[in-house]
């Protein structure tokens, strides 16, 4: 991967490389009132470097697959394997940044003290640690907050500190469970922007949970559509779209019928 | 029946056998008397209780008793059932005392609570610091049994005649292991077990009588109890709540008490009075009373008991 | 009971321990008494008279085992006054003392638990309360009971309440604190989120008590109740000291005053195996009830 | 004004406001006509409840101050005026300004005493006793072998009343303060323990998978994750600890002692009826205790300054 | 208020009645390092049966604004009455139900119970709660899920719980903090539809937090954009769109027009 972050530009999808293999994946809770069947089936393959978006109702499973694949949950059936090994040996080798739902952030530690929080567990140097935390925080438009603490903030501020913590070192995968959904649209294509120019900077593979049909299209090589009860795949969508994507290109024909086959997909889920 | 609370001073033991004994044989109640007894304890000052309004009369040794009065307690002794004092001072012979002239450089242990006085009082006449310097002894409070000195804790400890000594036998060494200083043989016994209420309650006449006709069903239980030890011990293990005391013990122990209450008829001798005055006034720098107390004793009750 | 094999194991290294201090910490003795008789003592006999000494500095488990075994079913069953032969427990054994201290125990975990309720609910809603009650009741607690218990018993039985009661009433001092700032932590535990929920319900004091905070508190409230009932068991047992009138703590004290080691120690034991039942059944209600309330995850 | 109104639901402030006439002139009276004295100390009693009340309802630093300060005097009024009206024997209880006389006359018995029981016994056992008990914790926390075995034994241990083990410790340790350190670390250790241990588990799944997907090692997450969100527990241990360790002390020598400390001399000046000694030391322990008490929760303020019931 | 609730069709907005004034609204916050201006010179009227939203770039003072609406927080400055009464006094009144932004629920309670509770709160009979805890489920799409407890639920499924919550009682004003976050499209529009219909049968008083404009555009009768640091009020919108609005109104000329605005506004805020 050394070699591949440096090279700036296209992004460096190796389609060839299968990072995120899973077959059959089942995934049951057993919880008070009967067992609850969050996952059935699930067939998915993601190669190096593909960004993958993950949309369906609420309820779905889109959470549970993404903390299968960082394996923090253990499915109950089928096989799942990250860059060849198990989900848990990768998550030994640091492959993950994760961005969860709920901005998760520790109240005893400022903003900048959460951000900082993985690179003192990685080992980055003072220097470094200062400089990344800086850096993401001006991506993330929280420079200046660096000194508060989570209570703090605004919901969507919380929202972007974790999305902070989550880019501030360099994983090879990068999973997000909506990570703009407290956020209004201009900050949300900003960021969108600057997601999509960190992926082809860097050619990480980006697992991306999402409620919005366009963002999922904007962004996305792969648009994984998922229906519940039990959850399962119901489509995947190659996008047609060019890997440069200037925000109008939203007006675009390709996008549009794109988002079209996504609405459907997710009617025909909500129907189910 | 007119009622009646005695304090003890201590745990139920034969110690206390004669009022036991009075209330088993029934000579309280031919006194028309409903007598309890309350057992005393660790931290139970019985002068407080009397105070209190808790009791009426109890069993206290002088100089304490004394000390109480000085610090505004108007309590006065009404009988003396015991004539002589059973404490001792024991020592570990292989410590190599022999005398009081050996005392300096060693570790002498006691009750406090009031108990310290008598061995303070003699450490003062001796001369002795008893702050641990040279030339003198050091004090140690110990608690109310004698593993400290079995486990050479202290190299003395207080003892009375009639139980600690015997547990230091018990527990396995023999009188040739042992030194000890009887208080009586040196001169500096103070008055212990004397009976004690308000002057409160002594100017009250009718309780007054109850106490007449309490020290004498008193004594009765005394002499029965002098007369039949092991009966009276018997007696004395029956009352006991707690249930750890053991017969062979307290048959010994009712055996030695006997040797000390067999000279009194209940009156106390003032000249036995004096003498402990005299032992606490003496006690040097630190003397447990300042002055020579007026009032802290009265034949009225033995002397219409006894009648 | 899969904590049984823990359990098991962890109580043997300690039986282990203990024998190995039982004759490193006796051997002086037995040391000492071969010297004054004169004779010269071999290792293995060394060994055996130090696990079976009458005034152990540590008894041997074994000892103290014989003698719970001898104080409580043995005295019954056999005894002169057990309940066998006399229809009555016998003073002797320890279920008698042991039923004494439970019901001192018990009655005074009632009043200290239920009075240390009402003094969290008054320091949590009433700002007087809260600024002016808290330090006392931690002062309070600074004060050695041990000290004062003779003297509440005194002042209580002059004004002519004994018997259980006085004793009842220090195993409550002693188990009212723990309650009281357990359940201060736990009626303030809601977050700021939960209690705007109510405000904007306009819920009164008493809804936002029965549906938000004591909820909230009831993982706090079991963790005190945990503790409150051993502090009620050495209050109840603090109080038997003064007067000699039965009760596990009498027992106690009555052994250390004839020198009885094993009776100290089955004491002692008697206590700690009430005190680990009792906060053993407090912790079976507790798991119940946060079971039912779904808080238990 | 925020949810304090919650906090402080205003019934209680109301009832002493609107009724504040009626209902303490009905108390006074009704106890005035069983017993006057009676009747004057209620009086005194409502009538410093009344302004206590009043100082409370200014949120200043200085009525944070004022409220328990004035309550304690109120306490200590209350407490003269019995002694006084009843006659109580100073034997039994003596009056606050008796405590204070003896207090002012000798100061250095009260200092020795403090140093032997506070300094000596109860510092040492409350240091060695909470690091013990954080370290054993740590040490067991990855093995749910031993915290299964251990806790309920150690559970046990902990149930050991003081009143036995303070003569066992005396025995072992003889009677100098190291008796007592020894006692103080027997009583303090599990309540520390069992603290610790749960603290060690309080963290929130969220905040544990964000770990693990750093793959953070154990002494990472131990350091970064949880023991910071142990502290409020571990703060909670440290309190209740406090007390422990000083009536654990004063207790203990109760069983033996050299002849100073404050337990010997309660212990022993009972037995002398010099009870205003006694409550000398009690005072003293109280204030000390609190002092100690308020210290270590100043120091959580600040270290747990982040949880909901420090933000208030 | 009684007999408006029966009357459907037409809203019942008589813009005569002010519900809410605010004139000169400030909101300081004193934190660790420094004041935070959290709101600055706030004025806005609204009357009675209004759809107001809210909408400006994260940390612009949103919910801070409707916190003070519903007295959760005091203003600073200015003045501020609801239905003519001071804040606390409508609380107290019962006049609002409020969505928070995050879900809050009881942890010791199930969905269904904590749907009750302001229902036991305000004293409702037993049936009336069984009957209105169903309606909301079903209105929610939770219908089955009753029994759960919060943490067997999926993060758009608490959300949903929570409005639940909030639309189970019968309060004329209705604040909702960024309420659908967590939704997907179909839902989404279809809670939107819900809340319309609701509001026509009503004549509640919505004042609605939202990031993203269709759904401003779509749901509102008055659009307030704010801007951050210090948050104030930039631009307010009345809305020339019909009371009676289809889904398919988004694709008409004003809906567009008037998204514009609320983009240029936004934008404007966020260059400020
Ligand atoms: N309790 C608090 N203490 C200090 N500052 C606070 C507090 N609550 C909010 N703030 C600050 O007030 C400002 C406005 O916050 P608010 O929560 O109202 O924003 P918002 O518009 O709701 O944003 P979002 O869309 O992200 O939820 C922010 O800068 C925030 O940091
Ligand atoms: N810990 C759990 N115990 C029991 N059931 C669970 C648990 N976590 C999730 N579920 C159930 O699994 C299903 C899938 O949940 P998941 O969180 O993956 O949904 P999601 O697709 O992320 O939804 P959303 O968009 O609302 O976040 C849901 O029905 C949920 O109730
Ligand atoms: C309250 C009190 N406790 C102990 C003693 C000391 N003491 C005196 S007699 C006796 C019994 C001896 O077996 C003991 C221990 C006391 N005098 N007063
Ligand atoms: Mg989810
Ligand atoms: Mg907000």
């Amino acid at each position: 991967m050394g070699a591949l972050r440096d090279v700036t530009g296209e992004p460096m999808t190796q389609m060839g490389e299968t990072v995120v293999a899973a077959s059959g994946v089942d995934l049951t809770f057993e919880t008070n009132d009967g067992p609850v069947h969050a996952l059935k089936g699930v067939d998915l393959e993601i190669g190096k470097g593909e960004f993958v978006s993950f949309i369906g109702p609420s309820g779905c499973g889109k959470t549970t697959f993404l903390r299968c694949i960082a394996a923090l949950e253990t499915p109950t059936g089928g096989t799942l394997t990250v860059n060849g090994m198990s989900p848990d040996e990768a998550r030994r080798a640091r492959a993950y940044g994760y961005v969860f739902q709920a901005a998760g952030l520790y109240p005893w530690r400022t903003i900048g003290g959460n951000i900082r929080l993985p690179l003192e567990i990685m080992g980055y140097d003072k220097a470094a640690q200062a400089e990344r935390v800086a850096r993401v925080l001006e991506l993330v438009d929280l420079a200046g907050f660096e000194k508060k603490y989570p209570w703090q903030l605004s919901g969507g501020m919380q929202q972007r500190a974790s999305i902070a913590r989550a880019l501030a070192f360099d994983a090879d995968i990068l999973l997000m469970d909506e990570p703009f959904g407290a956020l209004d649209e201009i900050v949300r294509d900003h960021l969108n922007e600057q997601l999509l120019a960190l992926w082809a900077r860097t050619g990480k593979t980006i697992g991306f949970v999402t409620h919005s049909i366009p963002e999922a299209v904007y962004l996305s090589t792969k648009i994984v559509v998922m229906s519940p009860r039990p959850g399962r795949i119901t489509d995947v969508i190659e996008s047609p779209l060019p890997k440069e994507r200037p925000l109008d290109i939203r007006d675009s024909k390709e996008f549009i019928e794109v988002a079209h086959r996504v609405r459907e997909g997710l009617r025909a889920g909500h129907e189910a | 029946a007119d009622d009646l609370t005695l304090q003890l001073k201590w745990v139920t033991q034969a110690q206390f056998a004669g009022y036991y004994v009075a209330l088993e044989e029934g000579f309280y109640e031919d006194e028309d008397l409903n007598v309890t007894i309350k057992p005393g304890g660790p931290d139970i000052a019985p002068v407080q209780v009397l105070l209190g309004g808790a009791a009426d009369v109890m069993v206290d040794w002088l100089p304490s008793a004394l000390a109480a009065r000085e610090n505004g307690a108007p309590i006065v002794n009404i009988a003396q059932p015991f004539k002589s004092s059973g404490l001792m001072l024991t020592c570990l012979k292989e410590h190599g005392i022999e005398s009081p002239e050996d005392f300096p450089g060693h570790t002498l242990g006691t009750w406090f609570f009031g108990n310290e006085l008598p061995l303070y009082s003699w450490m003062s006449k001796l001369g002795y610091a008893t702050d641990g310097s040279e030339g003198g002894v050091t004090i140690q409070k110990i608690n109310f049994n004698v593993d400290p000195l079995l486990q050479k804790q202290v190299e003395c400890a207080t003892t009375m005649t009639y139980n600690e000594y015997w547990q230091v036998i018990d527990a396995g060494l023999t009188e040739d292991d042992l030194v000890v200083f009887k208080y009586e043989d040196q001169g500096i016994s103070t008055l212990e077990d004397g009976l004690y209420t308000t002057e409160e309650n002594l100017a009250d006449p009718e309780m007054v009588d109850k106490l007449t006709r309490f020290v004498r069903a008193s004594m009765k239980g005394w002499k029965y109890a002098e007369e039949n030890p092991d009966a009276a011990a018997e007696i004395v293990l029956d009352y006991d709540d707690t249930g750890a005391q053991t017969e062979a013990h307290q048959k010994r122990m009712m055996s030695e008490v006997a040797k000390l209450t067999a000279g009194s008829n209940g009156a106390l001798d003032p000249a036995d009075f004096d003498r402990t005055v005299d032992v606490l006034l003496s006690s040097g720098a630190d003397p447990v009373i300042t002055s020579k107390p007026e009032g802290a004793w009265t034949h009225e009750i033995t002397d219409a008991a006894l009648n | 009971m899969r904590n049984l094999g823990p359990i098991l194991t962890v109580v043997a290294a300690i039986v282990v321990i203990w024998y190995a201090g039982a004759v490193g910490l006796n051997a002086a003795w037995s040391k000492d008494q071969a010297a004054r008789a004169g004779v010269e003592l071999s290792f293995g006999e060394m060994v055996s008279q130090t696990l079976s000494q009458d005034r152990p500095k540590l008894p041997a488990p074994h000892q103290v085992a014989v003698e719970l075994w001898q104080s409580t079913w043995v005295e019954e069953t056999q005894g002169r006054r057990g309940l066998v032969r006399s229809g009555s427990l016998s003073n002797r054994s320890l279920v008698y003392h042991g039923w004494l201290t439970l019901s001192a125990t018990l009655l005074g975990f009632a009043i200290g638990t239920g009075a240390g309720v009402l003094l969290a609910v008054g320091i949590v809603y009433n700002r007087a309360m809260d600024m002016s009650v808290m330090p006392w009741a931690i002062a309070s607690q600074t004060i050695p009971i041990l000290a004062i218990a003779p003297m509440i018993i005194v002042v209580l039985n002059s004004i002519g309440i004994s018997g259980l009661l006085p004793k009842a009433i220090i195993s409550a001092y002693l188990s009212f604190f723990p309650v009281v700032v357990g359940m201060v932590k736990g009626l303030r535990s809601p977050d700021a989120m939960q209690l705007d929920l109510l405000r904007t319900y306009s819920a009164s004091g008493g809804q936002a008590f029965w549906k938000l905070r004591l909820p909230a508190s009831m993982p706090y409230f079991f963790a005190s109740l945990k503790v409150a009932i051993a502090a009620s068991l050495v209050g109840a047992i603090v109080g038997e000291l003064p007067v000699q009138q039965g009760g596990l703590g009498a027992r106690l004290l009555a052994g250390s005053y004839y020198g009885q080691t094993a009776q100290i120690w089955a004491a002692l034991f008697a206590a700690a195996a009430l005190a680990a039942v009792l906060v053993g059944i407090v912790g079976v209600i507790q798991r119940r009830t946060l079971t039912r309330m779904g808080m238990a995850r | 004004m925020s949810y304090r109104d919650l906090k402080y639901g205003r019934t209680a402030d109301m009832l002493l406001r609107m009724d504040g006439i009626f209902l303490p002139i009905a108390c006074v009276v009704s106890a005035g006509w069983i017993d006057p004295s009676l009747g004057m100390i209620v009086a005194v009693w409502l009538g410093a409840w009344w302004v206590n009340a009043w100082i409370a309802s200014y949120d200043m630093s200085i009525t944070r101050l004022a409220a328990p300060v004035l309550f304690g005097a109120t306490l200590l009024v209350l407490w003269e005026m019995a002694v006084r009206l009843y006659n109580i024997p100073s034997v039994i209880l003596p009056a606050p300004s008796a405590i204070a006389a003896r207090m002012a006359a000798s100061p250095d018995i009260l200092w020795a005493d403090l140093v032997q029981t506070v300094f000596k016994g109860a510092l040492s056992g409350y240091l060695i006793g909470c690091g013990a008990a954080v370290l054993t914790a740590i040490a067991i926390d990855r093995s749910p072998f031993l915290q299964r075995g251990l806790l309920p034994v150690g559970n046990f241990v902990a149930a050991l009343p003081i009143v036995g083990v303070a003569p066992i410790m005396v025995m072992w340790f003889n009677f100098g303060w190291e008796s007592k350190a020894a006692v103080v670390v027997i009583m303090i250790f599990f309540p520390m323990l069992v603290n610790t241990v749960e603290g060690l588990k309080a963290t929130e799944a969220m905040q544990r998978d964000l770990m693990k997907t750093y793959s953070a090692g154990y002494w990472q997450t131990l350091f970064k994750l949880r023991l910071p969100a142990a502290m409020p527990f571990i703060f909670n241990g440290l309190k209740i600890t406090t007390t422990l360790a000083l009536i654990g002390a004063i207790v203990a020598e109760f069983f033996g002692s050299p002849v100073l400390g404050m337990g010997f001399r309660i212990s022993t000046s009972i037995g002398l009826l010099e009870l205003e000694l006694v409550w000398a030391e009690i005072v003293v322990a109280a204030v000390v205790g609190s002092m100690f008490y308020g210290g270590v929760a100043l120091l959580e303020r600040m270290v747990t300054f982040w949880h909901p019931s420090q933000r208030g």
